[in-house]
Parts: structure tokens; C-alpha cells; sequence
């Protein structure tokens, strides 16, 4: 089981701030593709993930990393603090 | 160091004169403070959400590096988040150093890096509706230059 | 803009308030702050001679160079002269745009021309007797890059 | 009648921060020549015109610079501020 956090547009477009998944994916874009299978709103919210960063155990990343050992995912636009 | 991450508001004046008053003797003080701007006129307030778990440690990774970087007396960030109105103060950098150049440019490095590298969203909401602020490419270039 | 040449202390912490009111919207706020700091031990105080006829002008026209070349909404420079102990708050920076960078650059540069253009000399008191500070030749430089 | 101001080290090596002077100097070097012909204090002031500055009229300027119609020169070391 791992926690996927969303923020900003995708938590809007996925509907859900945080949920419990339970996946077997080896990288963040298996765990993508894992869900975009799920229903449209995953599909659109991940349509483009270069429009999306992500975030393992809260230290930002790439798509291609591995998710052995992690307990949070986020997912989320381009920052846009200061 | 002094990180804080919060929804209340605070006084820029008071912030930059208890920051001063703590690096006595080390010379030069260079502050920022962002305002929320109603560019286009017509701006009700700005939201903004944060990644909680995230916020504070991304920050604190920052300003470990600017004082890698630069001879640091000190550095206080304060950036605020919820709701807030045109005229109110968002966020705050304070760096204080012996040289006016490393201050400056300390100050500079956290603010490129607190714009796109700390997990804040901006949403502004207008009579119009409500629309989240884009990611500027001129703001992802300017990390380029540290 | 507002240009002081003054020996009254000045509050920093209000001075800045004061300022991101009047500029409301504008953004980007960034100030310099400026301490007397006893690098070697044994500072009794600074003295600051100013040129009273020229002081005004001088940085006056920085800082209309500095509206010239920056989106500004505003500029405040206010420079002490007399007798200042360590810790003392020599002088302060303040300018606000609508672009931070726009902001830290218009600060950066009225500092260089006030370390090297204005005329201000500083003599250090201690225990040993008393000395002009040198111009740095690293100040001088630091003109080169505007 | 010319006033002429010396600020910082050069005012306490002549030992006075300014005086009239009845000069017919073409220019700032022909005053420098001028007054340091005068007296020693004078000389030692002037002795290395590298390490000094000169505002006409409130305006920095260089040593070749002609003075007629100026009514203010000001001597002074390179400038310390902020």
C-alpha cells in the first residue's frame, strides 16, 4: 500500500486530495499508467505528465523513478510559490 | 536559520528588525517581501495550497545550500499560505551576511528557488472565476543561473 | 522617491512598512539594510563626513538612473552621517516593481553607486586612534557590471 | 574667487574645510599646481592626485577639467558610503 497525494488542478481533476493504492508498479509511470487505466478523471488529470511533477517520500523526482521502499507519492503541477 | 510556513499574517517590519537586531555586526541585511498584486484589476483574493509534509524541508534544503554557498550571519523565510487578499504580504527572505554581495545574492537564489521549487500553488480567484496561476518559463530559467 | 541625508537614526522595520503601503500592488518589495559592524574588535564608532551641498544631488540622480533602466513603482534612500556606535543602522535601500528581479537589480545597483559615488567617508574610532576607511578597489569594480 | 572645499583626510591634512581662493587656473591640474606651491601641508595633500577626487560645482569631474565659470571645487579621497 502506498499514499498518492494530489495538489492543485490534478486534486481537483481527480476529485480526491490523497487515497490508499495498492500497486505493484516498479516506477512512478507504471503507477501513472496504473491508474489513467482506472477511469477518465485519472486519465485526463495524467494526460500529460510533462505538465506534472512528482514528488517520492517528499524529495521532488522524476517519472522514471522506482518506487521500492516508498510510502508517498504526490503528484502536482509546476510550483508557483514566492 | 528560521523557517516558517503558516496561513497567519505577519509584520514585514517587525520580522526585519528582530532579524537585525539578532545578527548585530554582521553588516549588511537585504530583505524581500511579496505582495499579492491584482494585475488585471478585479483580483478577490488569491488562494494558496501547499504540500504540508514537503514545505518546510524543501525550504530548509534551500537555505542549507544558500549557506553553503554564500557567508551567511543568518536567513529567515516565512511564507504564508490560504487565503489572502490584494495588498497582503505573502512571503518574506531575509538574509544577512558581512558582504552586501553575498546577502544580495543569497537572497536572490531563495527566492528563484522558493518560486518553483517549493510545493505552492497559487489559485486566483476573480468575479470571472477561479484559475490557478501558471508556472512562468522565465521563472524555471532563472535557476539556471546559480 | 524619497532621498534623506540625515543624522537621526531611522527605524528600519517601520521605514519599510511605511514604504510597502505607499507601493501597494507593486509586488516585489526588497530592502538593504546597512549596520556599522566591528570586524576587528575594539570599534568604538564610525564617523561620516558628507559633502551636504552634493549628498542630495548625488544620489538623486542614481536613483532617477536606476527609474530609468528598472520598472519601478518606487525608490527610498536614506543615508546616516556623524557618529555611529556598532550595531548602528548606517543606511537603508528600498525599492519596489512589479518583477522581483526587476526590484533586487534596481537595489544592487543604487548600492554599488552609493558605496562609490556618493559622497560619504568613513572614519573608524578605536582604542589605537582613528583611521579613513579605504575605498576598496572590489567596490570600484563592482561598477563595471551596470 | 573660487571657493574651494576639502572633505575627509585631505580637508584634516590642509587643515582647514574650505576657503576662498583668487585663482586665474584654467583648470583643476592648474589649481592643484597652484595650491601646492603654496605650502607643504598643501604639497602632501596633493602629492598623489590617483588617490584623489574632484567635484566641480557639485558634479564629479576629472582633473583636466576647465574651470571657468565654475564657482565650487571640492577635494576629497575616493568616496566610502553606504
Amino acid at each position: 500500500m502506498i499514499d498518492v497525494l494530489y495538489f492543485a488542478w490534478v486534486r481537483e481533476r481527480i476529485g480526491l486530495p490523497r487515497e490508499q493504492v495498492e500497486t505493484s508498479a516498479a516506477t512512478v509511470a507504471d503507477l501513472v499508467a496504473e491508474l489513467s487505466a482506472r477511469e477518465d478523471r485519472y486519465a485526463a488529470a495524467f494526460a500529460d505528465v510533462r505538465a506534472l511533477r512528482v514528488a517520492l517520500d517528499q524529495e521532488l523526482t522524476d517519472f522514471d523513478a522506482p518506487l521500492a521502499g516508498v510510502r508517498e507519492v504526490a503528484f502536482f503541477p509546476p510550483m508557483t510559490g514566492g | 536559520m528560521d523557517v516558517r510556513v503558516q496561513s497567519d499574517s505577519f509584520d514585514a517590519g517587525d520580522e526585519l528588525n528582530r532579524f537585525t537586531a539578532r545578527v548585530d555586526g554582521a553588516g549588511a541585511v537585504v530583505s524581500f517581501t511579496g505582495v499579492v498584486r491584482d494585475v488585471d484589476g478585479g483580483l478577490i483574493a488569491m488562494e494558496i495550497e501547499h504540500y504540508p509534509g514537503m514545505t518546510q524541508k524543501a525550504i530548509s534544503a534551500m537555505v542549507e545550500q544558500a549557506c553553503e554557498r554564500w557567508a551567511l550571519a543568518d536567513v529567515t523565510v516565512i511564507h504564508r499560505h490560504g487565503r489572502l487578499e490584494p495588498g497582503a504580504q505573502i512571503m518574506m527572505v531575509l538574509t544577512a551576511s558581512r558582504h552586501r554581495v553575498d546577502a544580495f545574492a543569497a537572497a536572490e537564489f531563495l527566492m528563484d528557488y522558493l518560486k518553483s521549487r517549493a510545493p505552492f500553488w497559487k489559485k486566483e480567484l476573480t468575479r470571472a472565476g477561479a484559475d490557478w496561476v501558471e508556472a512562468r518559463d522565465e521563472d524555471e530559467a532563472a535557476l539556471k543561473r546559480w
